[in-house]
């Protein structure tokens, strides 16, 4: 079969994505600058094609319980928001976490706090990985670093959710969500029928039949040690992501002595900055995690071993490089540097505070 | 081959499409391209730009700071992006409205007169062809025929009409350039 | 006769429909939910449509109907069971849906889903329980609140000057397009109990015939929180809610 | 003289004694009894069961769904 | 003066310091377990008295705007809740610490994740100092653990909020919300005049007038150098927190080989803890970092350097031992110890963690 | 008679109010907010009121009205203008307040705080600027968007058996008792410039008189958003808008 | 001196009440108290515990596991917080609507019948003072003066009337209590 | 003849060529210029100024406020 490329902005890449892999709705609420993913929907009309449903919701808040409420069903459901917007689902997406179900939020982050700026922005890395909702859970948090990889981490980020009943994020940011690349796009994959649902997902709420007990989507537990028992598994949960599913990517890091970490679209300017150092000369690295939780932690550690020094580069005020840190552990010197409030880096400011910061 | 480009000009003048159609272009010739627009609220008016890379490479960062060539449509985006020509790179205006031309002695200027003639000739709506055939007649990374293949891959039959007068827009544009 | 011939399985003209659970229900004696409840699975079991139904409880008293009428259920954040409900019907068109939302739910911190979910005219059934309080955590002022009515958030009586006037919603969403059927009901006798039960029915059937929005506002006691026993909150509600709630039709096309 | 007769059956432990049957009876059948089930309610039962038509009134209002109703035409 | 001696719940102990420091406003929604603090104020109707508005919102959402509205006025306002309804208040608050407003909102924590449960928990410590909302912001965390602190902590939170223009968080939890204790209320303080706040806070919306430049409340920026700019203002304000409002309590610490780090309820549990290991002959002290934010980091390196290990005791999964990490950085072990769901440790409980994890 | 002569200080009969500052609006060439800002200031000056005057913008197109008139400002989150301007009227009575709201925010994301706002009879202003479509992220579709009208989430036309029907909110609210003074105008001619900037004056004036609640929709273009010439969108508003919006007081007592 | 208690019963048997009494008592004794009540969803019925502690230092920890008394005013309650006694503590229980006695031979058991007597002397509204004045028969850290002291200040002047009724219950349930 | 004479002033550089204040002109006295302003709009101008009745419609609509109205009476 020929591959399906395209030229799309990274925004319109995860709405074709959507379609393709079977998304069976889409919920969401217009926010620059991710607009275009409803946008794509809209035009595309995928409702006349595979049946997926595509709904403008009367805000974010709305959206997110829309989703909860697909989710439950057993259907691969979604929504999509920029920062302001994420921050009124966090109730939704802790009852999602707490009901165990699995779910799509694509946040493309702009600058804040509050109203902020349009611009791109890393800063809601604290509330994605570390909870900015209510509770003990955790969010498998995905950075794409490309258009393709927004188109690809669709797929992936329905595959993970349903296989932990966790909902999963894709932390994206203005740059990825509005810049154009070449993508591959994925061949269309079928919806799953109701039956294949009830066969699957044995919690969805199809209706109670065939004499299975009544499936309930529920958060509450009044009961205080049911109430931990359902904490614990999570976190065993957690646990086992943890242990299987970090993805992350290394560049030049072999003969390394200082290592870069940066995530998204602050990784493709770190790569760049490493060609840079290495005509000049300094060996360094790059580590760029995928999976933001779960974080590399064991990976970043073994490097903290023979590595001489960290820079951990964001486009905020310095969040990641408190998981560096944690992973680290003191072995290495471990430092930070970020630009704010929507400006972006570039690699030669990287490769300036690497020199200043990191190399001795 | 590395091509870091931007193009500026007001939000009207076609800037975004125009970087759309070389990426387009450059892609279909297996290039690899990204090209990532400065974005506001959006509203009529007000200034815009976009940064297209064209490479035989992958592309790391889409975001630059200095550019092999700057393509400048009005005054503002003239004076900000001047000096973000790469020493030895160079520099694409269009003279229409320009109070202070450029002053960098270590780049190649080149200058065209597209809006006028656009305006004059009831072409507007392809005024960045113009623009565009200007620039590929400096850096022919890309030929007249791939830009022309390229927009009849992505235009909409029905649009395919306008075909014709964008292969003439993208030639006057070529013979219109004039190296400062 | 003697009582025990009566009493044969071939006389028996009421008993608990089999949709509901053994679970003993948490509700205050003489609560309205139980009621209502009770009516709903008999709706669902007469339709036969036990298999089709899932349903969306928010929390409030009500939190955990699931435990005791045996359908599928989601149990929905406060205020946002119509978006949840929108998540369900729009994803499962052929399924019965319904909300089940008490005052506090439905007419404050949910009032934009209510609004929009009627705008929308999303085929489903909202089902609300205007007690006139929030009743679950202890009796703080909902917006159906009358004018002078004591809770603990307004232990003076509601002074509509400061907090706002009763908030007749039912009365907001019957003039949207997308709405097809807006009733006001109770269960305080044996013939309103009847009456709601055929208006819940009439709900249930415009799903089927994909109608559009319906909602029946069930002017409800909630003895706890009134402080009164259940038969006085029953008086207390003829002579004080239904002034303000009046029964009957509002919308009906 | 009635031309039906009724009597109903209380699921006393289920019954949380709130006293809406014994209001909504019209032939005052019902009355709380003086002990109480296991939660401390006084259950409801039929004190004058002879007067029971069978009308269901008890049964429509009760929130627990307590009363089972049985009715026999004469 | 006589002290003003109460006995008093948690709950109730916030509303009547609200009154009595002078506080302007309430905007709040019921929510257990802190319903008491709207409840008591709307008994005890201060707006008869002190001229202080207290308002029934109709939800969280709204609330938290209002204080917005408020506290850009140059009013003493605050608000309350307990987790779901936090989360719902986190745009709000990034819109607040993005306007550089000062306020004060109360996070009375119940178990989650979704409804979760009712009963006491800290699980919302991650979004409380990580930022829950979006953007780079830091709220000041204060954590009471007696009902005197609910009522002191209540005009510390003002203090600070005016000093730094910064929201307050005071996280609590069910236990001393709901719990009774012996209470010195403060004596009532005035609230200020127009004419006062006209002078105190130049930044304030009281009408612009006697030819000043207008007063906008905003944290829209789109320019990103100076929404940089702004942002590293930010930043510095969150330093100079860190250098000069660190609060935190000792106890049994000099002589300690052993550390517990704990806030709110779970210090007084961890207090008793320590009373029970001393008995057993183990060498063990408390530290209770009363402000969680800024976090008493530099504190705890300096135990790091003498003492043997640290047990964090939190009812939650895990949140502030990283911080706890982070300050000790690798030097010496840090443990966890917690309970979760709703359940609370008991002293007993912690004696044996500490013996199992830490004591060598 | 000569043009310099006419042009002296003491004939002008119209000039830029004093409490517009000089930065050049931010607005599409033809927008309606211009408009309605101009009617702001002048009402604000002519009642002598800049210095008792906080108002609230919301996230919109109209977010930057802080740079244009020049009184105290709150920018507010999308949608919560109504609860920001209760925060600051409640602790500042004696102020003029006043929100000014889109569409997509006082009717989607915002419909519990207008609802409730408007239900308590808050003591302020509300301005709504009806234009049919989200301005400010692009020409999305609002509530208020028309049946068949082509946005960028509706390209193929609003579809109201998806996306629901234009929602009226005036008239939802104008039935609520808080509210004393719900009108809609328009500013597409220069007669329906005078009388917009009456209602205006009127909204502000019961607020001196403590009355309640008012509400001015100012039913608008948009023409960016709808592709059209600002005169195009002016007729378009007559044909289109009026009849699903039609001119006058829905409420004044 | 430390006394820890926990009262547990029906949600309207004034559990949390009695305790607030005994906290408020000892309060204004210059005791340092902590009160502490097991909360639920708001509804009637259902069982209600409160944990007091009453002491000469300052309280650490308010929630325990072990209590030097447990007073317990059902069934459920019985059987739930029996274990919870320290060995050679108090268990104090209302004897109505019990069928599973306690057990435990390591403590002092005693029994009231308050609530019957309370419910034929019409004075159900006071039965919680009667099982207070059994405990403090039992661990008489306060008087019962004390206790009408503090219902006095803690009571509104138009409730003083009730005063000699609470009085009364007091001395009854003193002299009710019986060691098994 | 028209009892009164009015004159307008654009404010050329904040106009924006809306042609709002055109449209809306009942005696035709303004048009929009060839030329453009430093923003590149076509800014508003009085073609005919003597059939100007200084009625202000042209400054009530205009969105940005760029025109000043004066008036004799003759
Ligand atoms: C976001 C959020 N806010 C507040 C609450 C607390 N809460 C639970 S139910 C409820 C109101 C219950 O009242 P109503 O909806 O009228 O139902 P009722 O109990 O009266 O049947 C409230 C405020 C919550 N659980 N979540
Ligand atoms: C929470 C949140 N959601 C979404 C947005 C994006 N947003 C900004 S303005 C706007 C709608 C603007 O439409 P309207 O209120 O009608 O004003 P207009 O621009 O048309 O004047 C939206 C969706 C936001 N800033 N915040
Ligand atoms: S509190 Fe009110 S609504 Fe809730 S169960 Fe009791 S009576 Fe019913
Ligand atoms: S069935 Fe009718 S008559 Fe018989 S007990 Fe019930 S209400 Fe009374
Ligand atoms: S109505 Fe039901 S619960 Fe109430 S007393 Fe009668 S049988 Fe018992
Ligand atoms: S987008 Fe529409 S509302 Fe916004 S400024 Fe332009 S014309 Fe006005
Ligand atoms: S004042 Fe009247 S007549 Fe004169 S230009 Fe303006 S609209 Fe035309
Ligand atoms: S209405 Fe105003 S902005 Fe528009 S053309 Fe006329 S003067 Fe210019
Ligand atoms: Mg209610
Ligand atoms: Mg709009």
């Amino acid at each position: 079969m020929k591959e399906d490329i395209r030229l799309l902005k990274g925004n319109e890449a995860i709405a074709m994505a959507a379609i393709r892999c079977g998304c069976d709705g889409y919920f969401g609420y217009p926010i620059t600058p991710q607009s275009e993913i409803m946008e794509t929907l809209m035009a595309e009309q995928p409702w006349e094609d595979t049946g997926m449903v595509v709904l403008q919701a009367e805000s974010e808040v709305a959206a997110i319980n829309m989703v909860y409420g697909g989710a439950g069903c057993g259907k691969k459901v979604m929504t999509s928001s920029s920062s302001p917007g994420i921050s009124l689902k966090q109730e939704g997406i802790s009852y999602i976490a707490g009901a165990e179900l699995p779910c799509l939020i694509v946040n493309v982050v702009r600058g804040g706090p509050g109203l902020g700026t349009i611009q791109p922005s890393q800063a809601d890395y604290f509330q994605a990985v570390k909870g900015g909702g209510h509770g003990d859970y955790k969010l498998i948090v995905l950075a794409p670093n490309s258009v393709q990889e927004m188109a690809d981490f669709v797929d992936l980020g329905f595959e993970l959710g349903f296989k932990y009943r966790n909902p999963v994020m894709i932390l994206s940011d203005g740059i990825i969500g509005q810049m154009m690349e070449r993508v591959v796009l994925p061949p269309q994959k079928k919806r799953l029928t109701e039956a294949e649902i009830e066969e699957k997902y044995l919690w969805a709420t199809t209706g109670k039949k065939n004499n299975r007990k009544q499936n309930v989507i529920t958060s509450l537990e009044l009961d205080s040690e049911s109430m931990e028992a359902n904490n614990l598994r999570f976190q065993e949960k957690y646990q086992v992501m943890q242990e299987e599913e970090v993805r992350y990517e290394e560049y030049m890091s072999d003969d390394a002595d200082y290592m870069l970490v940066a995530f998204g679209s602050c990784a493709r300017i770190c790569h760049k900055a490493v060609e840079l150092a290495r005509e000049q000369g300094i060996k360094v690295g790059l580590l760029r995690p995928i999976t933001l939780f779960p974080f590399p932690k064991k990976q970043i550690a073994e490097l903290a071993e023979n590595k001489k020094g960290f820079l951990t580069v964001e486009m905020n005020a310095g969040q990641m490089v408190e998981d560096v840190r944690l992973a680290v552990c003191g072995k290495k010197p471990v430092e930070f540097f970020g630009r704010l409030g929507g400006i972006v880096p570039t690699p030669d400011e990287v490769l300036e505070a690497l020199k200043t910061k990191v190399v001795q | 081959m590395t091509e870091e480009l931007i193009i500026a000009g007001f939000g009207g003048q076609g800037v975004l499409s125009m970087g759309k159609i070389l990426a387009y272009t450059a892609l279909m010739n297996e290039k690899h391209v990204s090209w990532l627009p400065s974005y506001g609220p959006e509203m009529r008016g007000g200034t815009a730009n976009v940064t297209v890379i064209l490479s035989d490479e992958e592309v790391s960062s889409p975001v630059l700071k200095r550019f092999d060539t700057v393509i400048a449509l009005n005054q503002p985006s003239l004076t900000k992006f001047e000096e973000e020509v790469k020493p030895g790179g160079v520099l694409i205006y269009d003279t229409n409205g320009i109070k202070n031309p450029p002053s960098r002695t270590d780049i190649e200027i080149y200058t065209i007169d597209a809006a006028q003639k656009a305006s004059e000739m009831g072409m507007l709506k392809v005024f960045n062809m113009m623009v565009l055939g200007a620039y590929l007649e400096v850096k022919p990374i890309l030929t007249l025929e791939d830009v022309l293949a390229g927009l009849k891959k992505s235009l909409p039959e029905r649009h395919h009409k306008l075909l014709p007068v964008n292969e003439k827009a993208l030639q006057m544009g070529g013979d219109m350039i004039t190296k400062l | 006769m003697d009582i025990k011939e009566i009493m044969k399985p071939e006389n028996q003209v009421k008993a608990k429909s089999k949709l509901l659970t053994d679970v003993p229900m948490h509700y205050c004696p003489g609560c309205s939910h139980g009621v209502v409840h009770k009516l709903i699975a008999e709706v669902i079991e007469e339709m036969g449509i036990q298999e089709n139904t899932v349903a969306v409880s928010p929390v409030g008293c009500a939190v955990f109907a699931y435990n005791y009428i045996d359908i599928d259920w989601h149990e929905a954040a406060h205020g946002r069971a119509p978006a949840v409900a929108t998540g369900i019907k729009r994803l499962q068109p052929d399924k019965f849906v319904f909300t089940y939302q008490g005052d506090g739910d439905l007419a404050a911190i949910g009032t934009a889903e209510t609004i929009h979910a009627c705008n929308r005219g999303e085929n489903f059934t909202i089902i609300f329980i205007n007690n006139g309080i929030y009743g679950m955590t202890g009796g703080q002022m909902a917006p159906t609140t009358l004018e002078g009515m004591k809770t603990s958030t307004s232990p003076q009586g509601r002074d509509v000057s400061m907090a706002g006037f009763p908030l007749k919603i039912a009365d907001m969403v019957a003039p949207l397009d997308g709405m097809r059927y807006v009733t006001r009901q109770s269960v305080h006798t044996p013939t309103a109990v009847r009456k709601a039960k055929k208006a819940i029915r009439k709900a249930f059937e415009n799903q089927k015939d994909n109608k559009g929005g319906s909602l029946v506002e069930i002017v409800s006691t909630c003895n706890a929180g009134w402080k009164m026993t259940p038969a006085k909150a029953n008086e207390w509600l003829v002579d004080n809610m239904f002034p303000a709630y009046p029964i009957g039709d509002l919308k009906n096309v | 003289m009635a031309k039906v007769k009724g009597a109903v059956e209380v699921n006393t432990e289920m019954c949380k004694g709130c006293n809406l049957c014994v209001v909504a009876c019209p032939t005052g059948v019902l009355s709380l009894n003086k002990n109480v089930n296991v939660k401390g309610y006084n259950f409801s039962y039929m004190e004058n069961p002879e007067a029971c038509i069978g009308c269901s009134s008890c049964a429509d209002v009760c929130p627990d769904a307590c009363i089972t109703v049985y009715r026999v035409k004469l």
